[in-house]
């Protein structure tokens, strides 16, 4: 059996769900190496650009942030934020946006804000980014976290962005017109929204993980009746993964043998 | 037209751009993005100064950001990311700067942040978005009312209105435009004639100049009239936008700057490790701030090695093979 | 890819694209300004295709506009200025439907209908200005009142709204977003990726592009991957923005293309000439668009002797010398 | 006596009141004309620039229309119109609007849309332009016509672009922060504003012509009290207009011997 770690069958796992010609806005991390795998295996028509403007870079490096200079490189267009944002939006685009978060709530509201107080908080982190904006303004968004209680929470501390909001049709009824959140992927599986309630579900758990090792790490009732096993990653997404996308392991690192 | 630089009077130090241009108390953006083309030899050079009581208008600051609020320069903030990439997913002194209540913040999304200063460099007052809906960032405001009553910030931190050429109601909400008393902007190429040329992205450096009082360029290169003019199309911001110049290789180190050089990883690293404990802070900054006496002195604490390690290779425009981790 | 274009399957003919995307009674947006860089070969193959109702939006559009409302293709019009520069102070066509009443026409100003498509590319509803104040461009509207409640027709021409986040009171236009269902540009290069680069200035081309639901491109010269992509920062447009190419050399004559032709003066002469009487015209729609069968006969028409006169010189961008009278 | 033209007058009349540094923002024709002799022969630091975008192209041609391709030639910087017309307005620079019109009334205010009725015009003009954006936002306004009874009147048949509205402060209480009309360049002479009513007078007629002459021109009562007459051209500013400013002669015919 083929050996992997957590980070890389998330990586592979996500990049599944991009669709050819999908205009994948990707973050940094995990998100990117998903995007990429994506591109060179699913979905060769996928474009993979980042809030801070470039697009279609060569990405023969891995970025270490959105604006390494490796997004700027080799790129279809090099621009600036304005455009970079107002392209996520665009009604004629299907843009799908990966996210990075320290909560989701059971709509796939994310918090990457702070915990406790926002004026006072017990912890801070970096703040909405473009989070807010592409989770507004994209087709569909995909969040990577690790599977904790303390993440997966009944409330957030702060909401910075909207996943389904309260459910149902409450998305749209604040104004936002299209969107919400496709998935989540965690280090145990990968989650999924019911279609009319758009509360949150297990999906698919990852190979050697039980249904319950992902409810004890859930910090909610979480719905695992159409859960069922992953299939692992291939030889075929692993070795591009490996060899074509992070050749220096900067993200991901392969198991110990 | 003689040879000589046309704007000669304007090409002046970076302790003179800062003393000339910059206030306590003055409201401050800064170009770039995280890891990249931050203005850090003027940040460097206002934290020696001891500038203080700044208002810094960010929408994604990483090292220039967090260096200023760790020096104690930055009394409030507008922010819509404090991070520095993999090197610092939070940037450590803003973290600490909030968690601690000695900072007062408000918190955006980096488009709004963007329109803020796109609204500000067409001189409107306001522009709508369609972001922040239903988000605690519509919700909480972090400035109190009294900082609100203050000059240059906006006495509400959004607004709606019903969209007059909707037929059915439909609520928009506005954002305040931004026009920053200074902006700080480091660039590639300036040529003779003060023309200035941003390579690589461009973040949102050309709003926040064009939106500000006054705007402070450094750059790496001068050159010549011929140069800047022969392709005009990839010039950035007219020369009647920029009150000061200041020549300064690799002044944007540790942050990179494209096609000139890569970010320093183990400078970002090193900064890091300072930076997670109050004193190991002060010691970074005592050794590479308040003990350096120009920038040149900088470079040479940086050393030769390391500025060939992250040289940016032609064509490629960053350093391949540099060890990032 | 593979050597081949990847946009093959959009590399469509002019009929094809016309016949593709535009529609009768649809909003149409077109590039250029005056005479420059007008989509003329796209603009005459929707009048031999007997295209009618457009809702033409325009900022200063001269030659492309005036032929399309001469032509009898163009049932509404909004517009800030409708002129070939000295070739024709005031579009003659233009001038003779309006005077006539053959026109449901709107007058905004040409920053005014800029902002209007930066605020469709935007996909925000509306945006502030600080220009129109106490004219009449804000006292009387073109549109009739069924006009206005018609698809694509703004509600009102502009609105006001009291500025939210200003202690007086401080009355702001606002005016409505632009968002064709059509833009029709020339551009200079398009790359094997389908990335498009136009040289030279831009006028309101791109924000035409962003906010139009169809987008058709005619391009000089279809470029190398290796090419467009050498130099990003100079690219206008991303591949994902436009729904057909059609490669169309000279395809903006008789207006100009920076760094490719000037515009043909002796063409811009004979169309005021013919323009200034109903029969004449007929005549210069019979001769130069009814009876031309395709762009490379149009060319030929034209004459190897005008077109190496035109020609652009490098560096300068136009053909210097050219007698312009 | 020097020989030259009613429009080489008007011409150089027009780049005498250009100031060093000045941000000009100039039309086609005459105004052309007037910007680059005022740049070569007074203010070597002005910067011309279009409406187009197009910022102190090198003009070793005159443009025959704002988009010509001569205005984006040696430029500094090549834009588009909302940065064009964004920096018009920025409250920074001091910017000198050059103006056409068909009409223009004794408060500085212009027509160049239509005579008659609006909906069913006898003469329907170009329209605004970018003129009603620059009367609104740029520091000041200096606007060319010839000098007729049917151009300088009482009430313009439709108003394109602000000058001083009403007179007085009405311009201001409108909300427009700066500008204003600061002169009327005509083929009889120079018509400034009246600094607190911000009526028209005339300041200078040029050699050759009569006060009367303006009079009877003018299709209301002008205020000539102050007028004297203009300096004719110096030899050095017909020299650089006719050699290096518009050789081709395209717009500026020298008189007939």
């Amino acid at each position: 059996m083929l050996k992997y770690s957590n980070s890389e069958m998330m990586a592979i796992a996500a990049g599944r769900l991009i669709k050819d010609g999908d205009i994948v806005f990707a973050g940094t991390g995990v998100s990117m190496l998903a995007a990429t795998v994506a591109k060179r295996i699913y979905a060769p028509r996928a474009v993979i650009f980042f809030e801070t403007g470039g697009i279609d870079p060569a990405l023969d490096e891995i970025p270490m942030a959105v604006a390494d200079l490796r997004v700027m490189s080799g790129t279809a267009l090099n621009s600036g934020l304005i455009e970079a944002f107002s392209t996520v939006g665009h009604r004629k685009l299907r843009t799908v946006a990966f996210l990075g978060a320290a909560q989701v709530d059971q709509y796939g509201n994310l918090n990457t804000t702070c915990i406790g107080d926002y004026h006072r908080p017990q912890k801070r982190f970096s703040g909405s980014g473009g989070g807010n904006d592409v989770a507004s303004l994209a087709s569909g968004g995909i969040t990577f976290m690790q599977h904790e209680k303390r993440r997966l929470v009944e409330k957030l501390d702060y909401m910075t962005s909207v996943g389904w909001y309260r459910g149902g049709n409450s998305r749209q009824e604040l104004g936002l017109k299209r969107g919400g959140a496709v998935a989540v992927v965690t280090n145990l599986g990968l989650l999924h929204f019911h279609e009319e309630t758009k509360e949150i579900y297990l999906a698919e758990y990852f190979p050697g993980v039980t249904v319950e090792q992902v409810q004890e790490n859930t910090g909610f009732a979480l719905d695992v009746t159409n859960a069922k096993e992953a299939a692992p990653p291939t030889a075929e997404e692993l070795a591009i993964l490996r060899e074509e996308v992070d050749p220096q392991g900067l993200i991901c690192q392969p198991p110990e043998q | 037209m003689t040879g000589c630089s046309e704007i000669a009077e304007r090409l002046i130090s970076l302790d003179e751009a800062v003393e000339e241009v910059i206030f306590d108390g003055c409201q401050l953006a800064i170009g770039g993005f995280t890891v990249t083309r931050n203005p850090m030899a003027l940040i460097y050079t206002i934290i020696r100064r001891g500038i203080k009581d700044l208002h810094l208008v960010c929408h994604s600051n990483g090292q220039g950001m967090d260096i200023l609020v760790g020096a104690g320069c930055v009394k409030r903030l507008e922010i819509a990311y404090g991070g520095n990439g993999r090197y610092a997913p939070t940037c450590i002194r803003f973290r600490r700067a909030v968690e601690t209540g000695k900072l007062e913040f408000e918190d955006y999304s980096n488009y709004q942040m963007a329109l803020r200063f796109l609204a500000g460099s067409l001189s409107i007052p306001f522009i709508p978005t369609r972001t922040g809906l239903g988000s605690d960032l519509m919700e909480l405001e972090g400035f109190s009312s009294e900082v609100r009553r203050e000059e240059k910030v906006a006495s509400s931190k959004y607004a709606r209105v019903d969209n007059p050429f909707s037929a059915e109601k439909e609520e928009v909400p506005l954002l305040p435009a931004l026009n920053p008393d200074v902006a700080l902007i480091h660039a590639q190429y300036v040529g003779e004639d003060g023309t200035v040329r941003i390579k690589g992205l461009t973040f949102a450096d050309l709003e926040q100049a064009k939106a500000a009082d006054k705007v402070i360029v450094t750059f790496e290169e001068l050159v010549p009239r011929s140069f800047i003019r022969q392709d005009p199309d990839q010039n950035s911001l007219a020369a009647f936008f920029v009150d000061a110049y200041v020549k300064v290789p690799y002044g944007s180190h540790p942050t990179a700057c494209f096609n000139y050089y890569d970010y320093d990883p183990a400078h970002l690293n090193l900064y890091r490790h300072m930076a997670e404990d109050d004193d190991r802070f002060q010691e970074y900054l005592g050794e590479w701030v308040y003990g350096v006496e120009s920038h040149e002195e900088y470079l040479r604490k940086v050393g030769i090695d390391m500025l060939l390690k992250i040289k940016a290779s032609p064509g490629i425009g960053y350093a391949p093979g540099l060890d990032r981790k």
